[in-house]
């Protein structure tokens, strides 16, 4: 397996692709043949949606089934004869198939509208695990919790199966019929009352589509929306360059960044790529190896934030003052006030300020894209003044096929349907019912279309309100192209044919300009061919090889946007807003770092997944400071009020350490009404109180409590305590006493390199009446851990990685409120200091592989044992569930199946299972096993070729999607291995070593890198 | 109960005390078989009746040492020769962990031992017992003294051994089949 | 009288206390029976299969080789099982028109898989590799029986654990040369325990007993 | 019968001061203790009482049946805390069957006269809380229906249980005090069976108990061998139960935990095991001697022994409490200094402070022989006491377990329905069984009763 992932790395890729393309489309016909359409329309009524455990609540009929049960059960269960079976060949094999190995191919994901380059392991055509593209600019190998989640958005069983009209069951030659009739009087007026809706699109073929069918319907409108779009940063390139470039950072080269409320680690176009370079300049991995500095302003703990060496807590809304701020100092001209906003102190300030000027060319200022334009556009100049442009910042064409102000253009179409001017709307893989900001009232106006279509994976608020739903086709179903953040294009290919015959985007505009059956791998072929053969590619004499290469590299070559050169001002910037009164609380929407806009809503993985920081599953909140809960007199799960010019919302508080005072944070894409079994009716819309102006900072908001509250449930229930007049965090304060996380400054490090270290008489041995039995370097391989600490950002990749690596289960909001979440790899977040403004610590706790495992030896039936490797293995199938092995657990990393978890009901997700993990049954202990069905897999494969098992061959699932590369696997006993080399560092600690467990997983000490000129 | 052979002669006692010198001076008379039966144990009379140390103690140390080399042999096969497993870095033959479990089956050996051993050495069960025909031997379970000479003794003859048991003035003395 | 019983009571007694004993043994001894029954393990059981495809023909008779249908056997967990393609590739030219290998026809033509009766089956939570296997040069006869003797194939093996550990303890009794691993029909030489000391040096072959082998 | 027709308002009993009332002869106890057993129509307290458990018993099914088809997850247990109630009830049924087994077993090799007349019923009680003991291990587990795993046995897979795990000995420990007990229970019922077969005026009843009493005889040779193996039985048991409690102990005392790993705890087990049997032991003579008026053999003298090895093991127990948490804190180690910190602070202090009460402060009242020889004060206290030991195992579980090492694992632990009705239900199979137990077999063992009668004669005539 993992040898085939190693060479999908190099182009001379056997197993992509290597026949013509006819060759691939048998290979989606065979997987039909195998998998069987039907097999998946059975689907259609999902039992029980994912994160939905069975019901226990009994009736009289069920509790005499159970005695009756109860009483015959014993011994009879005990009888495991294996069914009959049949085993069922291909009538024609597909070449590339061997059955018992995946196959890798590379493709993208579009996100935000922007690609996140993908390679994507299929198991005899079927897509099961997502990881990053190593070729990719944008994703150099690794992935963010969104592209690993969008397979199981693949399986979802809440997935809109057949085209609908007007909620009864309808066949796609019925639409096309349909919509046929409508676009002939459309044609006749030239496309007046035709209208397309779409999010932020990047794609080169769909967008030539639409132009295309523009030029059809010349008086035809398109529209593009994304909720959590980057119309500011747009807007503000266009306020300091008069016109729309993307900023494409270069942090490889940055010395000194600073944050202004920017979370530039998550969810903007370039963030893993951003995340991986910015921890390459920190690794502190060899001797006389510098750091990098950052300083993080933000109003809301960001993973980001976590990581920054000076972090300051100010208002969203204050920012732009700070902005201001900066800019006149280091000389930017017409910037406003040199006055730094209240709170901001100025000593602080000259820190940022010298050091910035002290990197000229190396540093880096870089903001939000929920921050204002003129943010934006103050920033562009600073970094202009700074000398950075051109250097940790470049500036590109727009990777928007067709950049326009979004908010705008929902607003238009609003306006003109409302003015009843649009007879045909089609709606493109949008949700505008639920996303629209509550000063549009795009449902009102959409009612006045006579003709409405939404194409989306789901049924969804806006599809319900439209006359068609059509099944659109998941991004692993169906052809297209995507530019990633720096405009290289890829070509998305799928891995097995629309599971319910979906469309995609580009199939759909293809029928409305009449071309109802091009298969939209045409259409990105021919389009890509027009431009080779147009020369804008120097794809060479035979475009079948460039094409197939682009296909096995995953990005198309040469299409990477020149740097352009441009130059800033501050003129055109707006004049500065009033300060907001200190006292007066701003509140702040942010895209969910599990939901995002919401378009993920269906996604249980994500819904279960504990949020950075607040631990928060199934649920969104109103972030909140202890003070500021204090002064508003706000408890935790307390149902607060909020009031915007008219609107309200009512949402549960979450008291917050390091929230800014005076500003709360809310998080977007929750309180979907109609999202599937798993998504409706989880946490609350924050729409509802958007408005276009202001999208992102809401002042003049009222809070009010409803006396209510509303349970939520966290991962990690951090217990804030008041003791003597100070507010406590107690598990953070007995973390720090047991030195769960050690922390140092660079210096401390430079000055005493081994600060980190245990004292001696923790690896003193111990007298024992058993002397050690094994020593495990003594054999070929001892399979070990490194996490560094001071790059890992806690975006939670990792965990979502884990799930879909080794089918874990979802339990539900009920089943982790009583603390039995089955995820293997664990977040542990960490305050130090005044819980109003706390240091944050991110810790990565997966099963620590001890080699004196205290699990082992407590185990009755001897289901959990050690392997030679070093390994601490379970055995799913002797265990019998006595959960002493958890107990004895110091790290209590093992997690146990109390009810049947997994779900044995819903067939569309059988198929997404990886068939190398079993699939644990009630009653059942698991836990993190280092991807042991990798391990062996490369193992066989060097045995076959006898050889040993090179260093990198085997890559944990958390490790290879690890955006930071923080986390490192290898072969302890193999002295030229990385995780060896990282061992050896004086800054290795291990956890609970005093118990003398002996973990194979170590941590690399956190280093911050403070100024010194900047007291605090 | 016409007719069938004679078992043995039974007279009954009020008191241990009288049975006990009853059974002595039936000794001196030169009975040998005979047994005596009580509601209770009575000290002595096992003695005076010509019954000493038993083999029960013995038996129970066999077992009990039968039991030790079971564990131990339980728990060494599996370890090191059956299945042997790295488990949490321990040895294979980790004795101190195997301690409890010989103690315990020692114990448990030794015990099943003692209690079949008394049964079998008592020959029992015998629901059917010929001193069980005596009209009033259900008194032998609540407050009544047994002493039965059975008819198998050389000495025994049915005038001379009965005039013999009233000379040990019993409350009462009866004829036993078999 | 205080007599209860008949005399027969004490043999009845004591016979019916050691048939107590015998009947608690006999119940487990039944238990073990039943488990190393063919109908538990299906062992030696000869299955209905759509198309009675005989191994020994085509091993001996024909002499084609195992791999020439069980391709990926040397590469993949899976030893792969012939599509109908395979079948056709011969079944085109001979017996066209043979009644037995009419569902093989119809399948090619109609697409429709054949559907197989599975003969060895492993339990989901076992993960067995074939490659691997086959590289440390044993053979397919020592699990699957010799197949050049079948004329229908059935499960030689209980392929229980105990089976298997069996084999993974002592490699020296059944590894064979490379060369031998695909015969059909193998019967291990006279000096197979020198032979397999031997070939355990030369294929660096370990005595693999942990979970993680075959449990994922 | 007067005698066992339960009448509350009989005429007042004469307590006395020996082990056995005056005036008693091998017939009147026989006769006495028999007649309860072999008297019909039972009477209606008894039928309300077994109709009272039996209604507990469906109670512990219908949990069973629910824990066994949906899994132990509707019991209140998660990630940290894996054991909660079903391992307290083990512990604490275990503990209460001590008890009985050292009165039949110690004290006879202690020669102790008061044995006798109570050694019968709490040996009943031992088997009858071990069968209740042993339904935990069963039932907490995740697959039930795989028990047979811990059992040594050669099977299809060639593996054996893991004979370093305590739970492995607790199998052992746990099987053999049970067949133990028997054992000896059964050795000591043999004459009393026969007693039981002579008296009987049924046929088939004589039969019934003709069978069971192997046609025990009464023989001179049998009563030699048989006191000798009471004797080696006694010998036997003693270490015994000893070491179940010690290997049940071992339980937490082999893991690593922050207050489970103490090696303090195999002697305080045990003597928290004593203290809680004789409580029960106590819960259970007083109304029996009561109902049954039993008075004349279940005597004051009795009832102020046990007081007496209550306060004796109590204070043990108390000195256990007082260890451990100096241990905690003198032991330097950061995490036992919390674990005990937390007990006594933390969110079970509650519980804590309550069991501190129910198993120290309480039991002081018996220090004052008014309160041994008052039966109803004694009740309540044995009540209270085992109260107190039952929430001891509760809290040594979960306070261990809900906050350990890492800060990022503590959790909480709240029981549901599914928990209390577990533990009511095995209530109720305990009274049922000992209902059963109080009608059909003799709750006095009847020979060593005559043998009392018989000593005690001679003692007054050695005093005159």
């Amino acid at each position: 397996m993992s040898d085939l992932k190693s060479q999908a790395t190099s182009p001379d890729l056997v197993n992509i692709n290597p026949e013509p393309d006819s060759a691939r489309q048998r290979f989606w016909r065979s997987v039909e043949e195998r998998e069987g359409t039907a097999a998946f329309l059975e689907a259609v009524a999902p039992e029980f949606p994912q994160g939905e455990v069975p019901k226990t609540a009994l009736n009289r009929r069920d509790l005499l089934k159970l005695m009756g049960a109860s009483a015959g059960l014993a011994g009879i269960t005990a009888c495991t004869k294996l069914p009959a079976q049949k085993i069922v060949p291909y009538v024609r094999q597909p070449e590339e198939f061997v059955p018992g190995i995946p196959l890798f191919f590379a493709t993208a994901m579009p996100f935000n509208g922007v690609g996140r380059g993908l390679l994507v392991e299929s198991h005899l055509g079927r897509p099961t695990k997502a990881e990053g593209n190593p070729g990719h600019p944008g994703s150099l190998g690794a992935t963010d919790v969104f592209g690993q989640a969008s397979v199981l958005t693949l399986y979802s069983p809440d997935r809109a199966q057949i085209p609908t009209h007007l909620g009864k069951v309808a066949t796609w030659e019925e639409f096309i019929e349909d919509l046929g009739d409508h676009l002939v009087d459309e044609r006749s007026s030239g496309g007046k009352g035709l209208r397309i809706l779409t999010g932020t699109i990047t794609s080169p073929t769909l967008a030539d589509q639409i132009q295309g069918l523009l030029t059809d319907f010349p008086q035809a409108h398109w529209h593009q929306y994304e909720p959590c779009g980057r119309d500011a940063a747009r807007e503000g390139a266009r306020l300091a360059f008069g016109q729309y470039v993307t900023a494409v950072y270069r942090l490889d080269k940055a010395d000194v960044v600073v944050s202004l409320d920017s979370d530039f680690m998550f969810g903007e176009p370039g963030s893993i790529r951003y995340a991986r370079d910015f921890a390459d300049c920190r690794r502190l991995t060899y001797p006389g190896a510098t750091s990098n500095r950052l300083y993080a302003a933000e109003s809301t703990p960001t993973i980001t934030g976590s990581l920054a060496d000076h972090r300051l807590q100010v208002r969203s809304s204050a920012v732009e003052a700070l902005a201001r701020a900066l800019a006149a100092a280091v000389g930017v001209a017409g910037s406003g006030s040199a006055e730094p906003p209240a709170g901001v102190s100025a000593d602080w300030l000259a820190g940022v300020v010298n050091d910035l000027k002290a990197h000229r060319g190396t540093g880096l200022v870089v903001t939000g894209d929920h921050q204002p334009p003129a943010v934006h556009a103050l920033v562009h100049a600073i970094n202009q003044a700074l000398g950075n442009a051109g250097q940790t910042v470049v500036y590109t064409a727009p990777v928007e096929a067709n950049a326009i102000d979004e908010m705008k253009s929902l607003k238009d179409l609003v306006a003109a349907m409302d003015a009843g001017q649009v007879r045909t709307l089609i709606l493109m893989g949008v949700n505008p019912v639920y996303s629209a900001p509550a000063d549009v009232p795009f449902l009102a106006a959409m009612q006045k279309v006579d003709f409405r279509v939404h194409l989306g994976l789901f049924v969804d608020e806006t599809a319900a309100q439209c006359h068609w739903q059509v099944p659109e086709a998941h991004y692993l179903e169906a052809w297209g192209d995507v530019r990633a953040y720096d405009g290289t294009a890829s070509v998305i290919q799928p891995l097995i044919a629309p599971i319910y015959n979906g469309k995609s985007a580009l199939e759909m505009v293809a029928v409305l300009r009449g071309q109802t059956y091009a298969s939209g791998h045409d259409l990105v072929r021919d389009y890509w061919q027009r431009q080779a053969s147009g020369g804008h590619l120097n794809a060479g004499a035979n475009f079948e090889d460039f094409w197939e290469t682009s296909l096995n590299n995953g990005t198309i070559e040469g299409t990477t946007f020149p740097v352009k050169q441009v130059s800033a001002s501050v003129g055109a910037i707006p004049a500065a807003p009033r300060p907001l009164a200190s006292d007066a609380v701003e509140l702040v929407l942010r895209p969910s770092t599990s939901l995002w806009d919401g378009s993920f809503a269906h996604n249980a993985w994500l819904l279960e997944l504990p949020q950075p920081f607040t631990k928060l599953t199934w649920d969104n909140a109103l972030l909140v400071s202890p003070g500021t809960a204090a002064r508003l007199g706000f408890k935790r799960e307390d149902m607060v009020k909020v009031q915007v010019d008219g609107r309200e919302i009512t949402a549960p508080v979450f008291i917050l350490p390091g929230q800014t005072p005076n500003s709360i944070t809310l998080h977007l894409g929750y309180g979907r009404t109609v999202a599937g079994g798993a998504g409706t009716g989880v946490g609350v819309n924050a729409y509802l109180i958007r408005t276009s102006a202001t999208p992102w900072i809401l002042t003049g908001v009222q809070f009010s409590k409803t006396g209510t509250t509303h349970h939520l449930v966290t991962t990690q229930n951090n217990h804030l305590i008041e003791q003597n007049g100070q507010l406590h965090e107690e598990e953070s304060d007995a973390a720090f006493d047991r030195r769960v996380v050690r922390v140092g400054t660079l210096d401390d490090y430079r000055r005493n390199p081994a600060f980190a270290q245990d004292p001696p008489e923790v690896n003193t041995e111990a007298p024992s009446l058993y002397p050690n039995y094994y020593d495990y370097t003594k054999q070929q391989y001892s399979w070990g851990m490194s996490i560094d600490l001071n790059t890992c950002i806690g975006c939670n990749a990792c965990i979502i990685a884990c799930y879909a690596e080794n089918n874990i289960a979802v339990v539900g909001k009920d089943e982790v409120d009583n603390g039995r979440d089955m995820q293997w790899i664990r977040v542990d977040t960490y305050f130090r200091g005044d819980l109003e403004n706390p240091e944050a610590y991110n810790e990565v706790l997966l099963c620590q592989q001890c080699e004196n495992a205290p699990c082992e030896y407590v185990c009755p039936v001897g289901a959990t044992v050690h392997s030679p490797e070093g390994l601490n293995l379970m055995v799913y199938n002797r265990c019998v569930g006595t959960r002493y092995c958890s107990n004895n657990c110091p790290y209590k990393v093992r997690r146990f199946n109390f009810k049947l978890y997994s779900d044995f009901q819903t067939p569309s997700l059988f198929p997404l299972r990886n068939p190398d993990v079993t699939v644990r049954s009630r009653g059942v202990m698991e836990k993190c096993s280092y991807c042991l069905q990798r391990i062996m897999e490369a193992k066989i494969v060097a045995e076959r070729e006898s050889r040993s098992v090179r260093d990198g061959e085997v890559q944990t699932a958390c490790q290879q999607t690890c955006p930071t590369r923080a986390i490192i696997f290898g072969n302890m006993n193999d002295p030229s291995s990385a995780v060896k080399k990282l061992k050896q560092q004086p800054r290795d600690y291990g956890l609970l070593r005093d118990l003398n467990t002996r973990p194979h997983t170590t941590y690399l000490a956190r280093l911050k890198n403070p100024n010194p000129e900047i007291k605090g | 109960m016409a007719k069938s052979p004679l078992y043995g002669l039974m007279a009954e006692f009020e008191t241990p005390e009288q049975v006990i010198e009853a059974a002595r001076r039936t000794r001196d008379e030169g009975y040998r078989r005979m047994d005596a039966y009580t509601p209770f144990a009575v000290e002595g009379l096992p003695e005076v009746v010509g019954i000493h140390k038993g083999w029960l103690p013995t038996i129970v140390l066999i077992g009990g040492l039968c039991g030790t080399l079971t564990g131990l042999l339980l728990q060494w096969f599996p370890n090191s020769v059956g299945y042997p497993l790295d488990i949490g870095g321990k040895p294979n033959f980790s004795w101190p962990a195997f301690i409890p479990i010989m103690f315990e089956l020692t114990i448990l050996f030794a015990a099943l031992s003692s209690l079949f051993g008394m049964i079998i050495l008592n020959d029992l069960p015998m629901p059917y017992h010929p001193v069980f025909n005596a009209p009033r031997f259900d008194l032998a379970s609540r407050d009544r003294f047994f002493l039965c000479i059975e008819s198998r003794d050389p000495k025994f003859n049915l005038e001379g051994t009965k005039d013999f048991l009233i000379g040990l003035n019993p409350v009462d003395v009866t004829e036993v089949e078999s | 009288m205080p007599q209860v019983f008949h005399r027969s009571m004490n043999t009845i007694s004591r016979v019916s206390i050691v048939g107590l004993v015998m009947l608690i043994g006999g119940f487990f001894y039944f238990c073990w029976a039943v488990n190393m029954s063919p109908y538990y393990t299906r062992a030696k059981l000869q299955l209905i299969q759509p198309v009675p495809f005989s191994h020994k023909h085509h091993t001996m008779d024909d002499g084609i080789d195992c791999r020439y249908c069980h391709t990926s056997v040397e590469n993949s967990s899976f030893a792969g099982l012939p599509p109908t393609e395979t079948c056709m590739t011969c079944h085109s030219q001979i017996w066209t028109n043979s009644v037995m290998l009419e569902p093989v026809r119809a399948s090619y033509a109609t697409g429709q898989s054949l559907e197989w009766a599975r003969v060895n089956a492993l339990p989901d939570f076992v993960y067995f590799n074939h490659s691997i296997h086959v590289h440390k040069g044993i053979g397919c006869t020592t699990c699957h029986g010799q197949l050049g003797e079948m004329p229908i194939t059935w499960k030689q093996n209980t392929l229980y654990m105990r089976w298997c550990i069996n084999c993974h303890k002592h490699p020296e009794q059944f590894v064979r040369k490379r060369e031998d691993v695909f015969k059909p029909v193998y019967n291990p030489p006279k000096d197979q325990i020198a032979m397999g000391r031997r070939l355990i040096k030369e294929y660096k072959i370990r005595s693999l007993i942990t979970c993680d082998t075959c449990h994922r | 019968m007067a005698e066992n027709d339960d009448n509350l308002t009989s005429t007042a009993v004469v307590e006395t001061e020996e082990v056995l009332a005056p005036g008693h002869t091998y017939r009147s106890v026989s006769d006495r203790i028999s007649d309860m057993v072999l008297t019909w129509p039972v009477g209606y307290k008894w039928a309300a009482g077994l109709a009272l458990a039996v209604a507990m018993l469906i109670v512990l099914h219908l949990a069973l049946a629910v824990v066994f088809t949906i899994g132990v997850g509707v019991w209140g247990i998660n990630i940290p805390v894996g054991w909660g109630f079903a391992i307290t009830n083990f512990v604490w049924w275990i503990g209460i069957g001590h008890a009985g087994t050292l009165i039949s077993a110690f004290l006879l090799l202690m020669r102790q006269k008061w044995r006798t007349s109570i050694n019968r019923f709490a040996e009943a009680m031992t088997i009858f809380a071990v069968a209740c003991a042993g339904l935990f291990p069963l039932a907490h587990m995740g697959r039930p229906w795989l028990f047979y795993w811990l059992l040594p046995y050669p099977d299809t897979m060639g593996v054996w249980p893991q004979f370093r795990s305590p739970l492995v000995w607790d199998v052992f420990a746990v099987s053999t005090y049970l067949t133990v007990s028997l054992v000896f229970w059964y050795t000591g019922l043999i004459p009393d069976l026969a007693t039981l077969r002579d008296r009987a005026k049924k046929r088939a009843t004589k039969i019934i108990y003709g069978i069971v009493s192997l046609g025990w005889r009464g023989s001179a040779e049998h009563w030699k061998r048989y006191e000798m193996c009471s004797l080696l039985l006694a010998g036997l048991s003693t270490p015994l139960v000893v070491s179940v409690h010690t290997v049940v102990s071992f339980d937490f005392t082999i893991a690593i935990l922050p207050g489970w790993h103490s090696t303090i705890f195999p002697p305080y087990f045990v003597a928290g095991a004593i203290y809680s049997g004789f409580a029960m032991v106590l819960t259970l003579a007083i109304p029996l001697r009561r109902y049954y008026h039993l008075e004349d053999f279940v005597t004051m003298k009795h009832l102020d022994f046990m007081g007496k090895v209550m306060l004796a093991t109590g204070l043990v127990v108390a000195y256990s409490y007082v260890m451990e948490a100096f241990m905690a804190f003198y032991s330097g180690s950061p995490y036992d200094r919390y674990m005990m910190m937390n007990r006594m602070t933390g969110p079970y202090a509650k519980v804590f402070w309550t069991l501190i009460f129910c198993n120290l402060v309480g039991p002081q009242a018996l220090w004052f022989s008014k309160i041994r020889r008052h039966p109803w004060v004694l009740f309540a206290v044995s009540l209270v006491v085992q109260t107190g030991m039952w929430l001891e195992r509760l809290v040594i579980i979960i306070t261990s377990l809900h906050r350990d090492f890492l800060p990022s694992n503590w959790g909480m632990f709240y029981p549901t329905r599914w928990d209390y009705m577990t533990f009511i239900g095995t209530l109720g199979l305990f009274f049922t069984l000992f209902y059963l137990f109080i009608r059909f077999l003799p709750m006095i063992a009847i020979h060593e009763l005559r043998d009392l009668v018989h000593k005690t004669e001679h003692e007054k005539a050695a005093a005159h």
